[in-house]
């Protein structure tokens, strides 16, 4: 015992353990002598002795400077990565920490009781009807952990729709969604097959029309803009084909093109899944991102979907409300019976798209789009003036594959002198690069300069 | 009296200016053709409202003023450890906020450094090996962890088919394993409230992958045989999986690893302070022991020579779980909080939050129609009591429980949770929470009992203090009525939309 | 229907806790005696109720609640130009935080170069020649005027002992002016509700030392005649002072310099938005033209091959008016707002207060019981209205109709001025509210006039649905009674204090 | 006219006006044809034809590119500069500015109607509650600008008193304040008289007696410690002395060391001022500050005070509620005769430094008092190890004044190359030197092996 005691004779205040000073007056209450009677049912031979590797206490004032500290161990760029690959940099309005920073919404959890959350549900309410609006569909739940995530539960919402097995996915798939989605189905047993893609970068329909044949697929997958950032020109085959062979269409799609791209309720795709992250989302390292999953309305997909949903209803003195709905999809009435075994999910990262997406507003959405198109553009262009091509025709949003006349590595290198970080490498001399509206025509123009002296 | 803001906020739908935007686009003068293939372009762009940055800021102010967390009063959900978060958290997400996923890693040498950190530390503190914070949260982390089991055995051609489950775990637990395709066994918990020893032996066989076991269990009780159990499972060649959801109430007094748990997760947003976000986002670690160490999720964050990479990558790996490193800006707000409390306030995270929860029930002893079963041991992290006494006596629910103490500006505690208890309150205070707010909220749960007897129908009819009445549940969820976006609403009131089929 | 926020919660003084802090203290190991002298020495520290940082941070957001500002709601405060604060002006900070005033010019230049640019941008939006920036607020910038009108006679040997001031003049003008010595006179608002040019000319003698004009006045109205009354103050060498808090109904439309004032202070949180902070910081300006530039506070911020400076000393300074450099912290917070607004935005800002103002009252014509003085005139920034005709038919008073007001979720306007308009409600809805919120407005303001004529006990009875009732004024003043902190209620209640005499 | 209609035309759309799109529908409400109309009162000679040279308007990311660009400019120093003076640097905790940024706060004005302001009011009694408890004074205002012009308050509340001119403060007075009432006092013919110090650096009391002889002083001020750092070791003498001659007692006091020294409510002072700047508030470059204004319980003071006062009294249901008080002292009621002009004050400052001071508590302000001690000592120990000897020797707090064997200018660049900054530079050898608690060991040490460099 009297290490514990120690313990707490040195620790006699801290700013996070209010009741150092009460534990006496505690334990009196409780009729116990010592802590050490609290943890009587703790059998001796597990219980711990020794002590931790954290250091002492910090100050705040410390603590700031040790992140202060990590900061500056991370290199200072002059402008945010030319990467995407699955994460862009974007600029977030500050209104949009504003609002996720409200104590109300950043330390609440999980609206268990309505009746005091209905701020917090009408706004969860209205990123399902944001979403909704952009993709076209009826039903959206109020977010999952991130795109790959999301694929995972279409696939397996379509495995336990179909209980087929096959799922043909484009081979222009994210790799990063492909390696995740396999992970998660893995129990399973799901077989995954790739649809190879043209000189265009575009999804090849007569590859996709043959594997379905076999009608034993549970899902088709396509991904706009795919991995190449290519523009999927034509995709109403897919959900039509899909359709007639008994299989589950799922679109994966970046939401922010959805100013200006037809969206995947109007293609008639059974599942949406995406990522939010561009819509008001700082990088963060990958995470915490927004899974995004949206079905039609049809209640054979809407009963199997995962997370929570919020729903409007009345409340007993007839005024609108707002509260979780279906909720016996969950795990914690269905448990192994349910839809997902997701519980905390990624609200206030949905809060903070809706708050971008208000700020944007329609015209706001397309200007967006239409800005970033141009810069991607004029990005692309500039690289082809200094002999580096762009090796798939198609159209592109934001994201484009180069092909260096030289090895990537010594350009990467030469942009990190600079204080620049290049694109995703794929192979020995091809990069994807990402430009949007958070490089400056400035940047963009430097970034190419570096790289034409590196040629 | 307490009351809570209450706006007729309407919906953003409802918003009807014109020529409106609440952020500037930045616009470059550059010379770019751009094309959109004819047949991929949208024809007339979503119908989303046009604000200025007023009308958004003041419509989701007033909407958070019709919301409640923890700055604003106790929530003393059970098994969600709502502790306090530090505002300090808040400062750290410098670390991460502006860096990519696939950047060099030369180029993120500072959050790599504070990952290793965090691995380290995770693993010190559960007694394991090795830690994974690529998952995202707590289900994801239980996930990686039966995937594990799975693949482990695989690898030994052992045909293991079940997994079995404490009847008082998480929801999460059967649904985790149902998920990576294994049946699910429930072990009924015995009167001590505890695993039954001898019904665990009798179902523990050659088709056992594994045991999914929370300790301190969601009653909030220590697992006194945990080695019986433990040696149980593992004389089967089984995995004893660790729910380190429950970790606050003995961080500092037992280590899973010491007991012999092969495969833990945590969930930051509990024991280690991260925000709970309104539902999220958490952030998780799972952590493994021994051989199964080899089977995390990765790559792992290494360090030769002072530099930090990638490095290492378990060599039986079920693979990628989140599509970039998990969440990391939430790890570091944990990393944060390790900071501050140090060696010596970590260790004090099981003794503060297990006085708080055993002073909450010496302060309701003797309260009328609420009783705590098991009484006879001491609680960790948290406490679960039932009404039952109280429904067949004058029918008061665990709701309406609930629903009155929102009117005394209290959240609820979690209700009807664990299953094995009827009408269960399951109640966490966590060390955070001064002892004389435990007192406000022990008088208050004791006004309500007392309320209950002499006029049920007043609490039946709570809450009257918050933004909303009770909800019609029915309408919310029939499929004539059913309306998950506004967009439901809207094709519903022209006539275009029919029941949900 | 709305309501506001209500909590119980105590004052810091009655929380209990032992042994809290809510912030660690860093600690250094030093071998350093210090010795504090006996007789200096405090025997007993203050007696501050220690907290932990949760119970703080709780607190202060239940008092929060408790309080309404421009993001929540219209605030309609007349004279007070409560417009939005964009939330990119929190980023601003960062261009000043960590500066010491007394710093070398050399390692502050982005902050001098901010300022030299506001001193250049607010110079060519009044049409004045220079600008000081030290003042911390508007009085503070009226009394630079009125010292720097003294001074400016003083070196003429002139001796002029009155200031004249308008009589629906703020009450800022007298103050300041009698706190530099002056005497008062008034000049009285003719029927039009303009300045009485025919009794201007009367006043203005030899004993003038300056005149005290807003223009717009506090009335909404544009001064038409204001050349002949610059010409008149003029030709005794009068000095003529604009009151610039009310500047925003005329950016871009017509500028000071160009009307013929020589002093003019600005309130930049108004018409630059700095946020009013409950009450204050705010920031200012102090213009001057010609003559009078000599005579500003100093030193001024001056710039000389690219590099900036606080170079330029006003030969006949009247010194220093702040400690430092006044508000700096806020100035950036104006300069962010002008990066924002850019020229064309700010050249539009006149317009669109202008316009917000007139259409609100075009929504309220025909309200009975609110009468709208000098009603043929086009407003400016704001409008003051009357609501005599109510009280005289029904005893609705200007106060009833804030309080009522306050139960429909807005803010109330500024009553009571300017004093020559009798039960005045004086309005200003600034450019930032949407003409959906100006319409919800003017039906909340038309509700209450007609529930005053239906039931003008219910008026009475308001506010309803705010945290607190009417108060109790006598209480709160009378001597016996006056409790203007914690440590006087305790000495009272302890016998201690004596009736204030 | 038309130059107006072009502007409007091109700037369609602006987040901050949201009326915009709505012009012309707003101007048919009101019943006129043009926006000109509006201002046809405007004489045409003083309609503004010209434009403004502020650039277009910037986007949110370019405003902070912008931002971050001066940032840039200002110097990157090692750690807060070793400058007092009137300012010091403190770390300030993350509660305090989490709470200022609450829009129910910052947001809001004067809390003219206090059944809808009663949080603020209630923070604001605090502030003035705190104060009292620190100074042991009972009646404390919510602020006034800063310490500069709470001294010129009292010193004018002296004159309103007493009728006399004649103002005795120590010649250790820091000379900023003193300008700064010298400025505001300069319309009332304030004469001011400067009493010597003594070789500790404390204030004479033997000069100080034989001013007041004349009976002519309005006031006598002390500062508290002294603009040398020094602590003034004996005070009840002024205030005895300032009662016997009629004189009003006003004492300066930096709040921080109320935790370790006498108060002047302790001493018998009428009035004190002082600034609220170390208690919770970043330095600003100066501003925005807190002056500190408290008196005696006495209504001859109390009824001549400046600014704002909250009280607590019950409304029409009983309950404890706050309002404004004695607003008869106060310029819209009283106008010429109103005790100050003062309108706007620093409400939101006073509220950061109440959050501080409860962080902190009874316990918190001592030891940070203590820190702060241990901290300027040891650095004044370093100093003279290395020959930079202290000519004043008085006890100090946090400031203290070194001379240097050599020119200071010498060691000020020298530290500016290693990006510390020194202290406040007094005489040609001499500077004064300000050490907290945001200055670590290992700053100080590299502060002073960088003097001895240069030495
Ligand atoms: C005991 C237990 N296990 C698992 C979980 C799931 O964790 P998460 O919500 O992070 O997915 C929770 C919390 O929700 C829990 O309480
Ligand atoms: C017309 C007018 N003049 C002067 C002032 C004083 O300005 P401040 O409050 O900044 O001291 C105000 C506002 O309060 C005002 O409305």
């Amino acid at each position: 015992m009297s290490d514990r005691e120690v313990i707490r004779l040195e620790l006699t205040r801290h700013p996070w353990l209010p009741n150092l000073g009460n534990i006496d007056e505690m334990l009196a209450s409780i009729g116990v002598s010592s802590v050490e009677d609290l943890f009587r049912d703790v059998p001796p031979a597990v219980r711990f002795r020794g002590g931790f590797h954290i250091g002492r206490p910090m100050s705040e004032e410390e603590i700031v400077e040790r992140l202060d500290n990590l900061e500056e161990k991370n290199s200072k760029l002059t402008c945010p990565p030319f990467l995407g690959a699955g994460a862009c940099p974007h600029y977030v309005p500050q209104a949009v920490r504003f609002i996720t920073s409200r104590s109300e919404f950043y330390t609440a959890y999980t609206p268990y009781q309505p009746e005091i959350s209905q701020g917090l549900l009408q706004a969860m309410f209205e990123y399902q009807s944001y979403m909704a609006e952009l993709l076209e569909m009826e039903v959206v739940n109020s977010s999952l952990y991130d795109w790959g995530s999301a694929l995972s539960e279409a696939v397996l919402l379509s495995h336990r729709l179909t209980s087929k097995k096959k799922i043909l996915v484009p081979s222009s798939i994210n790799p990063f969604h492909l390696q995740v989605m396999r992970t998660w189905t893995a129990g399973k047993g799901m077989e995954v097959r790739e649809v190879p893609y043209d000189s265009r970068g575009n999804l090849s329909q007569d590859h996709l029309e043959r594997e379905l044949q076999g009608g034993d697929v549970a899902a088709v997958y396509a991904q706009q803009p795919n991995f190449f950032g290519v523009i999927e020109e034509e995709l109403e085959f897919l959900t039509e084909s899909a359709r007639k062979h008994g299989a589950i269409s799922i679109m994966g799609v970046n939401p922010l093109v959805l100013g200006v791209l037809r969206p995947p309720g109007d293609y008639g795709f059974d599942v949406a899944v995406g990522d939010g992250q561009e819509l008001g989302l700082q990088l963060n390292y990958g995470g915490p991102m927004i899974g995004l999953f949206a079905t039609r309305w049809d209640g054979r997909l809407v009963r199997q979907m995962p997370g929570r949903i919020v729903g409007l209803t009345t409340d007993s003195k007839g005024r609108d409300s707002y509260t979780l709905v279906l909720q016996t999809r969950e795990q914690f009435t269905r448990r192994e019976k349910a839809t997902s075994n997701i519980t905390t999910n990624e609200a206030l990262m949905a809060l903070a798209s809706l708050v971008y997406l208000s700020l944007l507003g329609r015209e706001g959405l397309r200007e967006l789009g239409e800005e970033i198109m141009r810069r991607s553009h004029y990005t692309s262009n500039r690289f082809e003036e200094i002999g580096v091509i762009r090796p798939l025709e198609g159209e592109f949003f934001e994201e484009f594959l180069v092909r260096f006349p030289l090895s990537y590595g010594v350009v990467r290198k030469k942009l990190k002198e600079r204080r620049f970080h290049g694109g995703f490498q794929i192979g020995e001399r091809e990069a994807l690069f990402c430009v949007t509206e958070a490089h400056s025509k400035a940047h963009i123009d430097s970034m190419i300069e570096t790289v034409a002296e590196a040629m | 009296m307490w009351g809570q803001a209450s706006w007729d906020e309407p919906l953003l739908f409802d918003y009807k200016g014109k020529r409106r935007v609440g952020i500037l686009i930045p616009k470059e003068e550059l010379n770019a053709q751009t094309h959109l293939p004819e047949k991929a372009r949208r024809k007339g762009g979503p119908d989303l409202p046009e604000l200025s940055e007023l009308e958004v800021v003041r419509h989701f102010l007033r909407l958070s003023q019709m919301s409640y967390g923890v700055d604003l009063g106790m929530v003393p959900l059970g098994s969600c450890t709502m502790k306090y978060n530090p505002k300090v958290q808040e400062v750290s997400s410098k670390v991460t906020e502006e860096l990519h996923p696939l950047q060099d890693e030369d180029t993120v040498q500072g959050a790599l450094e504070m990952l290793y950190q965090m691995q380290s530390w995770l693993a010190e503190i559960t007694g394991m090996d090795q830690c994974s914070l690529q998952v995202p949260a707590g289900s994801a982390g239980e996930l990686a962890g039966v995937l594990m089991t799975r693949k482990y055995h695989e690898d030994r051609d052992h045909h293991r088919t079940e997994m079995l489950v404490a009847d008082s775990a998480h929801g999460t637990n059967p649904a985790s394993a149902a998920m990576a395709g294994f049946k699910v066994i429930y072990v009924r918990t015995d009167p001590e409230g505890l695993v039954d020893l001898r019904l665990l032996k009798e179902v523990v066989g050659s088709d056992t992958a594994g045991f999914m076991l929370t300790n301190p269990s969601t009653l909030g009780l220590f697992e006194e045989n945990i080695e019986e159990i433990a040696s149980t499972i593992h004389s089967v060649d089984g995995i004893l999986y660790y729910d380190g959801a429950n970790l606050n109430g003995i961080v500092g007094i037992a280590r899973p690893g010491d007991m012999g748990f092969d495969v833990v997760h945590l969930n930051l947003h509990k024991t280690f302070a991260v925000p709970h976000g309104g539902g999220g986002p958490g952030a998780g670690a799972v952590c493994a022991k021994g051989k199964m160490v080899d089977y995390l999720p990765g790559p792992l964050v290494g360090q030769v020579d002072g530099k930090y990479s990638w490095s290492i990558m378990p060599k039986r790996s079920i693979g990628r779980i989140a599509t970039f490193h998990g969440n990391v800006g939430n790890v570091v707000r944990s990393y944060t909080y390790l900071l501050g409390l140090g060696s010596e306030g970590t260790a004090m995270l099981g003794v503060m939050s297990t006085i708080a929860t055993n002073y909450l029930i010496s302060k309701l002893r003797g309260v009328r129609g609420l009783e705590l079963p098991y009484s006879s041991r001491p609680r960790k992290h948290e406490v679960v009591y039932t009404v039952s006494p109280a429904l067949k006596e004058v029918g008061l629910t665990a709701e309406d429980v609930a629903k009155a103490l929102l009117d005394r500006g209290f959240y609820a505690p979690t209700i009807y949770f664990p299953p094995i208890v009827p009408e269960a309150l399951m109640i966490e205070v966590t060390e955070t929470e001064s002892k004389e707010s435990i007192d406000q909220f022990a008088v208050a749960l004791r006004e309500v009992m007392e309320e209950a007897y002499s006029n049920i129908n007043s609490v039946k009819e709570s809450p009257k203090r918050t933004a909303a009445s009770r909800l019609d549940y029915v309408k919310a969820n029939h499929p004539s009525t059913f309306t998950p976006s506004y967009r439901v609403k809207k094709m519903r009131e022209e006539g275009k939309l029919s029941p949900l089929r």
